[in-house]
C-alpha cells in the first residue's frame, strides 16, 4: 500500500514536466484572475496582453513537445496519454485560443469584466488540452466539463437579455447532455470494470457485453460528444448561443470546444468500433449524423439575416464535414480531418474577425447592412469575399484543398470497404457545397451588388485583429497552392488502426 | 441485494430526471433534474466500484461527478438569477426570446 | 528562352496586371482599359509565336513527350497516409487540340477589351476581374494536370459571376447567381470523378524514383516506365512507394491505373450498379455539359446571356462555353474512352436535341440577344454531334466548330450589343426597317447571320458540314452514331436559315421605324471602334471558310491520334445487357 | 462595286459590265477550244483532314460546262448591259451590280466546280445573292418576306443536298465528280448491300436516297414540286434579276446539277426525278393560266419549264435536257426582260401622267404592240420558242424531251400499259396549257387596247414610249437566240442539231443499272420522233384555238379584264394560288415549327419551373408554412431550387423552437430513433 501510494506520487512527479502547456494554462488563469481583481486604466489591453502571452507559452510549449516528443508517453496514472496527435491537437487549440483572445473583449460596461473574460477562455482551452489527451472516461468528464462550465459563463458576456437566455439555454442542454454522458460511462464501467478505455482489457471486455445494452451506453457517450462538436441531433444549442454570445466567444466556441470534441472522438471511435466487431455500424451511424448535421446547418443557414447567425449555422454544416473524416475514418481520413480543423479555424476566425469587425465599427449585424460595403472598402470586402469562397470551399483557397481531401478519404473508405452510405454521404456532401453558395455567397452579393448608405473612408481599418485576419487570409490562399508542409506536419502523426 | 437492483434504481432515477427535465417548466426544477440525471449514474459507479476493491474507480467518479454538478449548479443558479431579473420569470416556456 | 515560359507568360501576364490595375489609385482611372488592351495585345503577339512555332507533326493527345511549350514544376506532394502520395503538378503544354482553343480565346479576348472601351462605372474592378477571367481561360485550355485544371475552371466562375452581377442589366442578380450555381454544380460533379481518378491512378515516373529505379523523374526511360505498368499490374509496388497523380495525360494510358482501384480497367467495379468507370464518365459528361450548355441543363445560358454586359457576352459565348467541350474532350474523351463509345448513341442524341431545341427556342425569342443565345445552344449542338461520331471529320469539324461559334457568336453577341448601346431596348418586334437606317451595320448584321447559318465561305460550314459527313459516316466506321440523327441535325441548319432570316427581315428590312421606348434619333450607324471589332471577325470567319487548312493543320495529327485513341482503347468495356 | 464611290457609279457598272463580256468572251473562246476535245481537269490540293483523302478543288471542264459557261455569261452580260438601264434611278445601284456580279461569279462556280461539295459552296453563295437581289428593295415588306421564304425553302433542299453528299462521303470519301464516277463504277450491290471499292457497305436502298437527296437540292432551286412555292415570289426582285437568276440560269442549276451527277444516278431515283419534274411541269402550267402579273406568268411558266427538264434528265433524255436548259435560258431571259421592258415603260407613263396603277398587273395593259414594236418583237419569238413552235429553238429541245420520255414509257413499261405513260401524257397535256397561257398573255399584254389608259382619259397609250435603245439591243440578241435555225439547220428535226450531235450521253455507272436501257432509250426516241412532233403540234394547234377563243381581244373575257377580280371560281382560285401550295406549307410546316417553337419556350418557362414547384409540393407538412416566406424573398434568390432548399431549411431551423425542454426532447428522440434504427 505504502509501497504503491510511493509509486503513484512519483509517476505524477515524473509527469509534471510533460504537462508544463497545462500548467502554464493553470497559472495563467490564476494570474489572470488575480490581476483582475485590481481596477487599472487600460485593463483590457492589460489583460489581452497577458492572455496572449500567456497562450503564446502555451504555444511554444506545445510547440517544443511536437519537436521532441516522439514516443507515446502515458501520464498521472495513465489517465492521459501525450502523443503526436494530441500535441497536434493542442497545437490547434492553442491557435485557436490565441487568435480569438487577439480579437479583445470589446464589452464596455459599467464595470471591466476582462479579467474574468480572458480567464474563462484559457480555462477553456486548458479543458481542450486534457479532453485531447484522456485516455480515461474520467479525463473525458472532466475535461468537458471544465470547457462547459466556462463556455455557460463565456455565453452569458454580452450582458443583455438574450445572452444570459442564451447562457440558461446552453447550461440546461449541457447539463442533460452530459448527465446523459455519463450514464452511458457508468455502463461502460459496468461491462468492464475499468474507466480505462484506451487498454486491451477494456476493449476485450466490451466485446464481451451484450449488444443493445452495449449500443445504447455507447450511443449515450457518442451523444455527450457529439454535443460538444454541435452534430445533429445535439446541435439545438449552438444557433442560440452563437447569435447571442459576444462575437470573438462565438468564434472561439466554434473552433476550440468543437475541435476538442472531434480530438476526443477521433480517439474515442477508435475503441467504440472495437475492431469493427461493434454491433453498432458506426460509419453508417455517423454518415447519417453527417448528413443531418451538414444539411440543417445549410439549409437553416440559408434563411438566416444574421451575419452572426448564418455563420453559426455554417459552423453547424462544417461540424458535419468535418465528421465525414470520422465516418471513413482511415489514416487518411483522420489526416484529412486534421487539416480540414486546421483551415477550419484560420477561416472561421477571419470570417468572425471581420463580422465582428463590421459590427463594431458600422454596426453592421443582419447580412442586408452589407449593402454597397464595397464602396467603404475594398479591400475588406476583397477579403470577405476570399473568406467565403474558402467556406463554400472553392479554389483556390485552402477549404477546397480541405474539402478535397476529406472527401478523397471518404472516397477511399468507400472504394475499400463498399459502404453504400459513404457513397450517398460523398454526394450529398458535395451537392450541400453548392447549397452552401447561396448563403455565403449572400454577403458578398450585398456587399458588391447592391447600392447602400456606406459611403467614406474605411473606420479603424489598422487593427491587430484586422492585420491578422488578413494573414489568415493569406495563409488560406496560401495553403491551397503549397499545403505540403502542413501536409507534412500532419503526416508525421501516425494513427494506430 | 443484487447488483442488478442497483441498476433499477439507478434507471428508474435517470427515466425520473430525464422525464423532470423535460416537463418541468421552473427552471431550478429542472436543474434538480439534471442532478437526478447525474445521481442515476452516481449510484451505478459506486455500485460497480464494489465489485472492483482494488481501484475502486467509480467512487472517485461519483466524486468527481458531485463536485462538478455543484459547479455546475453554481453557475446555473447564478445565469437563473440573471435570467430571472430580465424575463421576471423562471418559466423555461416564457423564455424564448431566441427562435429559428 | 522565352519558348521555355510561354505559357506561364500568357497566364500570368493578366494576372499581374490584374493586381496593378487594382493596385493603381483612382486618378489612374483611364489607363485601366489601355493596360488590358495592352496585355491582351501581348497575349496575340505571344500567341502569333505559338502558331507559328506549333510543330504540326506532333500529336501530344496522349503522348506526353509530344506536348508542346511544356512547362514542369512540382507543385503539391504529400503523402496520402496509407495509400502512397499525392502529386499534382503545374503542367501545361499544348497540343493540336488545345493550341486552336488559345488562339481563339486570345483573339476573341481583345475584341472583348476593344468592345468595353466605354465601360467607365467601376471600371477598376471591372478591368481587373477581366483579366483575371483571361488568365482562367487560358490557364483551362494549357493546364495538363487535372486539379490545375480544376483550379482555372472554377476560378473562371467568380470573375464571371461578378461581371455578370456588377455590370449587366437589369436582371442580373438572377441571372448571375444561376450561372454560378448551375456552374458549380457542374463542377462538383468533375470534382467527384476527379477525386475517383486520382485515387486510381499513378504517375510511373515518379513511382519509378520512389521504387529507385531511377534517380530523378528526368531519368525515367520508357523501359523503366514499362516496368513500373508491369509490376503495378502484378500488384508488385508497394502501396506506399505509389505516387497518386492528377496528370491529365498519364490518366489516358491504362497500364497507370491500380489494379482494383475504382476506376479500374481490368476489373469492373460497380457503383450504385453501374460500372464505376461509366458513372463516372456520366458525371463528366454532365458536369461539363452544363457549361457547353446541353440542352435540359443548359437554361442558365440564355439568362446569363441577356443580363449580360456585351463584352460579357462575347466572352461567354466565344471561349467560355468552348471550355465546356474542350473539358469534355481532355478529361471525359481520353481518360474514359470506353465511356464515350458507351454513351456515344446518348450524347449524339442530346447533341441533336440541342441542335434542334436551341433553333426552336430561337426562332420563339423576341429578345435579340436571347435569339443568339438560343443559337449558341444550337450551335453547340454540332460540336456535341462531331464528337459523338468520333471519325476524323467528325471530330476535326467538332473542333472547327468550335472555333468557328467562338468567332461568329462573339460578333453576334457585339452586333446586339451595338443596337443595345443606342437603345437600351433589344426586343425584336420594336425595330423595322434599320437597313435605310444603320446601312453598314446591317451589312455586318447581314454577314454575321448568314455565317452563324453556315454559309460557305466562312468558317461554319465546313465546321458544320463535316460535322454532319463525320455523324453520317460514323455508322459505317464505327456504329456509334445512327444516321436518322444526322439527318435529324441537318434540318437544324434549315431552323437556323428561319430564325436569322426572320429576324433581318423583322429588323432590318422594311420601312423604317421603332416603337416602345426605342428613340428613333439614338440610332446611328456603327463607328470606327465598332468597325475595329467586326472587321478582324469578319477576316477571320472568311480565312477560316477559305483555307480550312489554317486550323486543320494544326489539330490534324492530334484529332487523328485522338480518334485513333478513344476508338481502339485498351479499357475494358463494361457490358451491361 | 460596293466600295465604289457615288459618282463613279456609271463608269463602275460599265466596267463590271465590261468586265463580264470579256468573260463572255473568254468562254466562247474555251468552248471553241473545248468543242469535242477532251474533258478539262485541274485539281488543287484545298485541305486535308488526317487519315483521310485530301480534299481537292479544281475545274472540270466538259462540253456542258463549257456550253453553261458561254450561257451565264452571254445572258449575264446582257442583263448587266440591260440594267445599266433599267435601274439607272434606282438609289441601290452599286449594291446591286456588285451582288449580280457576286451571283455571276457563284453561278460560274458552279459550273466549273469539279467537286460536289465545292459545288454546294457556290450552290449556296448563289442562293445568298438570290436573297440579296430579290430582297433588293428591302423596305418593301413582301420583297423581304419573299427572299427570307426563298433562302429557307432552298434550305430544305440543300438538307437533302447534303443528305446525298454525306451518303457519297461514307461510301467514297471523295467529293470529286471524276472520282466518285470512277468509284461508282466500281461499286457494287449484291444481296441488298451496296459496297464500295473501298470496302464500306451500305443498304442499296441508300444509293436511292443520295440520288433522290442530291435531287432534292435540285429540286429546291430549280423549283420543283412542292419546292416551287418560292419562285413565284422571287419575283419581288427587279425584273432584270428575274431574268437572269430565276429564269434563266440560277433555277436551272439544280438540271444543271442532276447533269453533272446523271452518272451516279440509279434507275429509282431517275423515275422518281422524272415522275417530279413532269407533275412540276403540268403544276406549273395550271398555275400560270390565271395569273395577272405579268412576271407570275413568267415564273409559273420558268417552274413548269425546268420540271420539263427535270423529266427530261429523269427519263435518260440526258442532252435534251440540257439542250432545253440552253434554249430556255435564252428565250425565257427574253420574255422577263421584255416584260420589264413593258413594266419599265408603264412606269414611266405613271410617272409622266401621275396615275397610280400596278405596273405588273395585266389587267392595266393592253394594246402595247403599236408603241413598243421592239418588245413586241422579242416577246412574240421568244413565246413562240417557249410554245415549241417549229423553226424555234424551243421547238426542237421541248420535242426531244417529249420524245425520250415516251421512249422511257415505252422502255420502263415494257411495251404495255402502265402508270409511266402517264409521264409523256402529263408533258403533251402541259403543251397545250403552254399554248393557252402564252397566248393569253400576249393577247392582254400587246393586243387590244390600253386598258388602264381606259379609265384614266387625260394621256392614252400615246404616252407609252419604247424602252432606251440599249435595254432594245439586249431584247434583239436575245430574241434571235430564240430562233431555231440558230440551233439547228434542220428546223423540224432536233437530230440534226449541233448541240444534240456533239454533247453525248454518259454511261450511267451506278450498280445495279441494266445495261441496255440507255441504248434502247435512243433508239427508241430516234423512231417515235415523228409521232411526237405531230402530237404535240397537234397540242399547241389545240391550245392556241382555245386561247384564241378565250382572249383574243375583243373577246368577253378581253373586255371585262381590267375590273376582273383575281379569280372567278374554285379552278381559277386553284390556279391562281397555285394549287394553295403555300397555304399547305403553312399548315403543314410553319404553323407546327412555329407552334412547337412557341411551345418550347412556354415549355421553358413553366413546364420546368412547374415541375420544380411539383418537387417540393411533395413536402407537403411544410408547403404552407412556406408560402408566405415565398412571397417574401426578395432579392434575386428567387430560383427555384431556392424554393427546394428554403424549405427543407425552414424544416431544419423550425426545429429551434426557443424552447429549451423541446431542444433537448428533439435531441433525446434523436437518439432514441438512432437506437431503434440500429437495432432493427
Amino acid at each position: 500500500m505504502e509501497e504503491g501510494l510511493h509509486h503513484k506520487l512519483t509517476g505524477i512527479n515524473s509527469s509534471l514536466p510533460y504537462f508544463l502547456p497545462e500548467v502554464i494554462l493553470v497559472g495563467g488563469i490564476i494570474l489572470i484572475v488575480f490581476v483582475g481583481l485590481f481596477n487599472i486604466g487600460k485593463k483590457e489591453l492589460l489583460m489581452r496582453v497577458l492572455a496572449a502571452v500567456m497562450l503564446a507559452l502555451v504555444l511554444y510549449f506545445d510547440i517544443r513537445q511536437w519537436l521532441h516528443e516522439d514516443n507515446v508517453r502515458q501520464l498521472f496514472l495513465d489517465m492521459v496519454t501525450l502523443d503526436r496527435a494530441a500535441i497536434l491537437w493542442k497545437i490547434l487549440f492553442g491557435t485557436g485560443g490565441l487568435f480569438t483572445v487577439l480579437m479583445g473583449f470589446k464589452y464596455r460596461g459599467w464595470y471591466d469584466k476582462s479579467g474574468e473574460y480572458y480567464a474563462l477562455m484559457l480555462s477553456v482551452v486548458f479543458g481542450a488540452h486534457l479532453v485531447a489527451m484522456a485516455s480515461n472516461l474520467l479525463m473525458i468528464f472532466i475535461g468537458i466539463e471544465v470547457i462547459s462550465i466556462s463556455s455557460y459563463i463565456l455565453t452569458t458576456f454580452s450582458f443583455n437579455k438574450n445572452s444570459t437566455e442564451a447562457g440558461l439555454k446552453y447550461l440546461l442542454f449541457g447539463a442533460a447532455a452530459s448527465g446523459v454522458m455519463i450514464f452511458g460511462m457508468s455502463w461502460l464501467y459496468a461491462f468492464t470494470g475499468s474507466l480505462a478505455f484506451t487498454e486491451q482489457s477494456f476493449l476485450e471486455m466490451l466485446m464481451k457485453a451484450d449488444a443493445l445494452p452495449l449500443i445504447i451506453a455507447s450511443l449515450f457517450v457518442t451523444a455527450g460528444l457529439l454535443f460538444k462538436i454541435s452534430a445533429a441531433p445535439m446541435h439545438i444549442w449552438a444557433p442560440d448561443v452563437y447569435t447571442s454570445a459576444p462575437t470573438p466567444v462565438v468564434a472561439f466556441f466554434s473552433i476550440v470546444p468543437k475541435l476538442a470534441g472531434f480530438a476526443i472522438l477521433v480517439r474515442w471511435m477508435l475503441v467504440i468500433k472495437l475492431f469493427g466487431f461493434s454491433p453498432v455500424d458506426w460509419a453508417a451511424v455517423l454518415a447519417v449524423v453527417a448528413m443531418l448535421t451538414i444539411a440543417i446547418g445549410n439549409f437553416s443557414a440559408l434563411w438566416q439575416n444574421n451575419a452572426k447567425r448564418m455563420l453559426a449555422y455554417s459552423s453547424i454544416a462544417h461540424s458535419g464535414f468535418l465528421l465525414i473524416g470520422l465516418v471513413a475514418f482511415s489514416e487518411l481520413a483522420i489526416q484529412s480531418l486534421l487539416f480540414y480543423a486546421a483551415i477550419y479555424i484560420l477561416m472561421n476566425v477571419a470570417a468572425f474577425i471581420y463580422v465582428s469587425y463590421l459590427e463594431r465599427e458600422y454596426n453592421i449585424i443582419n447580412i442586408k447592412d452589407y449593402k454597397g460595403f464595397v464602396r467603404t472598402s475594398p479591400l475588406i470586402a476583397t477579403v470577405l469575399v476570399v473568406i467565403m469562397i474558402s467556406l463554400t470551399g472553392l479554389p483556390p483557397t485552402a477549404g477546397f484543398t480541405a474539402k478535397l481531401l476529406i472527401f478523397s478519404a471518404l472516397w477511399d473508405g468507400y472504394a475499400a470497404t463498399d459502404h453504400t452510405m459513404m457513397l450517398y454521404l460523398l454526394i450529398f456532401g458535395l451537392l450541400n457545397a453548392v447549397v452552401s453558395l447561396f448563403y455565403y455567397l449572400k454577403i458578398p452579393y450585398f456587399m458588391i451588388f447592391k447600392e447602400g448608405a456606406h459611403e467614406g473612408k474605411a473606420k479603424k481599418l489598422y487593427t491587430i485583429e484586422n492585420f491578422l485576419g488578413f494573414f489568415m487570409v493569406l495563409a488560406l490562399l496560401i495553403l491551397f497552392f503549397k499545403p505540403d508542409g502542413l501536409m507534412r506536419m500532419i503526416n508525421s502523426v501516425s494513427f494506430a488502426f | 441485494m443484487t447488483i442488478e437492483n442497483y441498476f433499477i434504481l439507478s434507471a428508474i432515477l435517470f427515466c425520473i430526471g430525464m422525464a423532470v427535465v423535460i416537463t418541468r417548466k421552473n427552471a431550478i426544477v429542472v436543474l434538480m433534474g439534471v442532478e437526478l440525471i447525474l445521481n442515476a449514474a452516481n449510484v451505478n459507479f459506486v455500485a460497480i466500484s464494489r465489485l472492483d476493491n482494488v481501484q475502486i474507480e467509480g467512487q472517485f467518479f461519483s466524486l468527481f461527478v458531485i463536485v462538478v454538478a455543484a459547479a455546475e449548479a453554481a453557475v446555473a443558479l447564478a445565469i437563473i438569477l440573471k435570467v430571472y431579473k430580465y424575463y421576471n420569470t423562471t418559466n423555461l416556456n416564457e423564455i424564448n426570446q431566441l427562435k429559428g | 528562352m522565352l519558348n521555355d515560359y510561354l505559357l506561364s507568360t500568357l497566364i500570368f501576364l493578366p494576372l499581374t496586371a490584374a493586381v496593378i490595375i487594382a493596385l493603381l489609385p483612382q486618378p489612374a482611372k483611364q489607363f485601366y482599359k489601355y493596360i488590358a488592351l495592352f496585355v491582351c495585345f501581348v497575349q496575340l503577339i505571344l500567341a502569333g509565336v505559338i502558331y507559328f512555332g506549333f510543330n504540326h507533326n506532333l500529336q501530344g493527345v496522349r503522348e506526353i513527350e509530344s506536348f508542346q511549350y511544356t512547362e514542369f514544376t512540382p507543385w503539391i506532394n504529400f503523402e496520402l497516409a496509407s495509400l502512397g502520395k499525392l502529386s499534382a503538378n503545374y503542367f501545361v503544354g499544348v497540343d493540336g487540340l488545345s493550341v486552336t482553343m488559345v488562339l481563339l480565346s486570345v483573339v476573341v479576348l481583345l475584341i472583348g477589351v476593344v468592345s468595353s472601351w466605354n465601360i467607365t462605372e467601376k471600371a477598376k474592378g471591372y478591368f481587373s476581374l477581366y483579366l483575371v477571367l483571361n488568365a482562367a481561360i487560358i490557364g483551362c485550355f494549357v493546364a495538363l494536370d487535372f486539379l490545375l485544371f480544376y483550379l482555372f475552371f472554377e476560378f473562371m466562375l467568380l470573375p464571371m459571376y461578378f461581371l455578370i452581377g456588377l455590370w449587366g442589366g437589369p436582371r442580373r442578380d438572377y441571372a448571375s447567381i444561376k450561372f454560378f450555381l448551375y456552374t458549380l454544380l457542374g463542377s462538383v460533379l468533375i470534382l467527384i470523378v476527379m477525386i475517383m481518378l486520382y485515387l486510381s491512378v499513378v504517375d510511373p515516373a515518379a513511382t519509378a524514383v520512389e521504387l529507385n529505379l531511377a534517380s530523378n523523374i528526368e531519368n525515367v526511360s520508357p523501359d523503366i516506365v514499362q516496368q513500373v505498368q508491369d509490376m503495378l499490374l502484378a500488384r508488385q509496388v508497394p502501396v506506399e512507394n505509389l505516387v497518386h497523380t492528377f496528370n491529365m495525360v498519364y490518366m489516358t494510358d491504362p497500364g497507370n491505373y491500380i489494379p482494383n482501384s475504382v476506376m479500374d480497367v481490368q476489373v469492373v467495379r460497380e457503383l450504385l450498379g453501374q460500372p464505376a468507370r461509366l458513372l463516372a464518365f456520366l458525371l463528366l459528361f454532365i458536369g461539363f455539359a452544363i457549361k457547353i450548355p446541353v440542352v435540359p441543363v443548359h437554361t442558365w445560358l440564355p439568362d446569363a446571356h441577356v443580363e449580360a454586359p456585351t463584352p460579357i457576352s462575347v466572352v461567354l459565348a466565344g471561349v467560355l462555353l468552348k471550355v465546356g467541350a474542350y473539358g469534355l474532350i481532355r478529361t471525359g474523351y481520353l481518360i474514359i474512352p470506353d465511356g464515350a463509345i458507351h454513351y456515344a448513341w446518348w450524347i449524339g442524341l442530346f447533341g441533336v436535341i440541342s441542335i434542334i431545341y436551341g433553333a426552336m427556342c430561337a426562332l420563339a425569342s423576341r429578345d435579340l440577344k436571347k435569339l443568339i443565345a438560343y443559337s449558341s445552344v444550337s450551335h453547340m449542338g454540332f460540336v456535341l454531334l462531331g464528337l459523338a461520331s468520333l471519325t476524323s471529320e467528325g471530330v476535326s469539324g467538332a473542333i472547327y466548330q468550335m472555333v468557328s461559334h467562338g468567332i461568329i457568336s462573339a460578333a453576334l453577341f457585339l452586333i446586339a450589343g451595338v443596337v443595345y448601346d443606342r437603345s437600351h431596348n433589344r426586343i425584336i418586334e420594336n425595330y423595322s426597317g434599320l437597313a435605310s437606317k444603320m446601312p453598314k451595320y446591317s451589312i455586318f448584321v447581314i454577314i454575321f447571320f448568314f455565317a452563324s447559318m453556315g454559309l460557305p465561305g466562312f468558317s461554319g460550314f465546313i465546321a458544320e458540314v463535316f460535322v454532319l459527313l463525320g455523324s453520317f459516316s460514323s455508322s459505317v466506321v464505327n456504329g456509334l452514331i445512327p444516321r436518322w440523327m444526322t439527318i435529324l441535325a441537318a434540318t437544324g441548319l434549315i431552323l437556323s436559315a428561319s430564325y436569322y432570316l426572320w429576324t433581318i427581315q423583322r429588323m432590318f428590312f422594311g420601312q423604317f421605324f421603332t416603337k416602345g421606348p426605342v428613340e428613333a434619333n439614338s440610332l446611328t450607324d456603327i463607328n470606327r471602334r465598332e468597325y475595329l471589332m467586326f472587321i478582324p471577325l469578319f477576316v477571320l470567319a472568311l480565312l477560316l471558310g477559305i483555307f480550312p487548312g489554317l486550323i486543320l493543320d494544326l489539330i490534324n495529327q492530334s484529332v487523328s491520334l485522338f480518334v485513333e485513341t478513344v476508338n481502339n482503347h485498351e479499357f475494358k468495356i463494361p457490358h451491361n445487357n | 462595286m460596293a466600295i465604289s464611290p457615288e459618282r463613279f457609279r456609271k463608269a463602275a457598272s460599265r466596267a463590271s459590265s465590261g468586265l463580264i463580256l470579256l468573260g463572255a468572251l473568254l468562254s466562247v473562246y474555251l468552248l471553241q477550244l473545248k468543242w469535242s476535245g477532251p474533258d478539262f481537269h485541274t485539281r488543287l490540293e484545298w485541305f486535308s483532314i488526317e487519315g483521310l483523302p485530301r480534299l481537292t478543288a479544281g475545274i472540270l471542264l466538259d462540253d456542258s460546262a463549257a456550253l453553261m459557261l458561254v450561257v451565264v455569261n452571254i445572258i449575264s452580260f446582257l442583263v448587266h448591259t440591260y440594267s445599266t438601264a433599267y435601274m439607272h434611278d434606282d438609289p441601290g445601284y452599286r449594291r446591286y451590280f456588285s451582288f449580280l456580279g457576286l451571283f455571276t461569279f457563284s453561278m460560274l462556280g458552279i459550273v466549273l466546280a469539279d467537286n460536289l461539295l465545292v459545288v454546294f459552296i457556290f450552290w449556296e453563295l448563289v442562293g445568298l445573292s438570290s436573297y440579296l437581289l430579290i430582297s433588293h428593295w428591302y423596305d418593301k415588306e413582301s420583297a423581304a418576306k419573299a427572299a427570307k421564304k426563298a433562302f429557307v425553302v432552298n434550305r430544305i433542299g440543300d438538307v437533302g443536298f447534303l443528305t446525298g453528299l454525306a451518303v457519297l462521303w461514307i461510301q467514297f470519301k471523295t467529293f470529286d465528280l471524276e472520282a466518285l464516277e470512277a468509284l461508282m463504277a466500281n461499286s457494287s450491290i449484291q444481296n441488298g448491300q451496296w459496297t464500295s471499292f473501298l470496302g464500306y457497305s451500305l443498304n442499296a436502298d441508300w444509293l436511292t436516297i443520295a440520288g433522290i437527296g442530291l435531287f432534292l437540292g435540285a429540286m429546291g432551286k430549280s423549283a420543283q414540286f412542292p419546292l416551287q412555292v418560292w419562285l413565284p415570289d422571287a419575283m419581288e426582285g427587279p425584273t432584270p434579276v428575274s431574268a437572269l437568276i430565276h429564269a434563266a440560269t440560277m433555277v436551272a442549276a439544280g438540271v444543271f446539277l442532276m447533269a453533272r451527277v446523271f452518272v451516279l444516278l440509279d434507275i429509282n431515283a431517275l423515275t422518281f426525278m422524272a415522275a417530279i419534274g413532269a407533275v412540276t411541269a403540268f403544276m406549273g402550267a395550271v398555275a400560270a393560266l390565271a395569273q395577272h402579273d405579268i412576271k407570275k406568268v413568267l415564273a409559273y411558266s420558268t417552274i413548269s419549264q425546268l420540271g420539263y427538264m427535270l423529266m427530261g434528265i429523269g427519263v435518260g433524255a440526258y442532252d435534251a435536257a440540257l439542250f432545253h436548259l440552253f434554249t430556255h435560258a435564252f428565250f425565257k431571259a427574253c420574255l422577263f426582260l421584255a416584260a420589264g421592258a413593258v413594266i419599265y415603260a408603264l412606269h414611266e407613263y405613271a410617272h409622266k401622267t401621275n396615275a397610280h396603277f400596278d405596273a405588273q398587273d395585266m389587267r392595266n395593259m393592253g394594246g402595247l404592240r403599236k408603241r413598243m414594236p421592239f418588245t413586241f418583237f422579242a416577246y412574240l419569238v421568244s413565246t413562240l420558242a417557249l410554245i415549241g413552235i417549229p423553226f424555234f429553238s424551243g421547238f426542237l429541245s421541248k420535242d426531244a424531251i417529249l420524245s425520250g420520255a415516251y421512249a422511257w414509257a415505252d422502255v420502263m413499261s415494257q411495251e404495255a400499259l402502265s402508270w409511266h405513260y402517264i409521264i409523256p401524257d402529263l408533258g403533251f397535256f402541259t403543251v397545250v396549257l403552254t399554248a393557252i397561257y402564252m397566248f393569253r398573255q400576249l393577247f392582254l399584254v400587246f393586243f387590244g387596247k390600253l386598258r388602264i389608259a381606259s379609265q384614266d382619259q387625260q394621256a392614252g397609250l400615246q404616252a407609252v414610249k419604247e424602252v432606251p435603245p440599249v435595254m432594245r439591243g439586249v431584247l434583239v440578241v436575245l430574241g434571235v437566240m430564240s430562233f431555231g435555225i440558230i440551233w439547228s439547220v434542220n428546223p423540224f428535226d432536233q437530230s440534226y442539231s449541233w448541240f444534240l450531235g456533239t454533247i453525248e450521253v454518259p454511261t450511267i455507272v451506278s450498280p445495279g443499272f441494266v445495261v441496255d436501257w440507255q441504248p434502247r432509250l435512243i433508239e427508241l426516241s430516234l423512231r417515235n420522233h415523228l409521232e411526237v412532233m405531230a402530237i404535240s403540234m397537234a397540242m399547241i394547234v389545240a391550245g392556241g384555238v382555245v386561247a384564241w377563243y378565250l382572249y383574243r381581244p375583243g373577246s368577253k373575257y378581253e373586255r371585262t379584264y381590267y375590273k376582273r377580280p383575281a379569280t372567278m371560281n374554285k379552278l381559277q382560285a386553284l390556279s391562281y394560288n397555285n394549287w394553295y401550295l403555300n397555304d399547305f406549307f403553312n399548315v403543314l410546316v410553319k404553323k407546327p415549327v412555329t407552334a412547337v417553337a412557341q411551345g418550347l419556350t412556354r415549355v421553358e418557362k413553366q413546364v420546368i419551373d412547374r415541375a420544380i414547384n411539383a418537387f417540393a409540393v411533395i413536402n407537403v407538412i411544410i408547403a404552407h408554412a412556406i408560402s408566405w416566406i415565398d412571397r417574401a424573398v426578395v432579392d434575386g434568390f428567387v430560383n427555384f431550387s431556392v424554393f427546394f432548399a428554403g424549405r427543407v431549411g425552414v424544416m431544419t431551423k423550425s426545429l429551434q423552437g426557443g424552447k429549451i425542454q423541446s431542444y433537448i426532447l428533439i435531441a433525446i428522440m434523436g437518439m432514441v430513433l438512432m437506437i431503434l434504427w440500429i437495432i432493427w
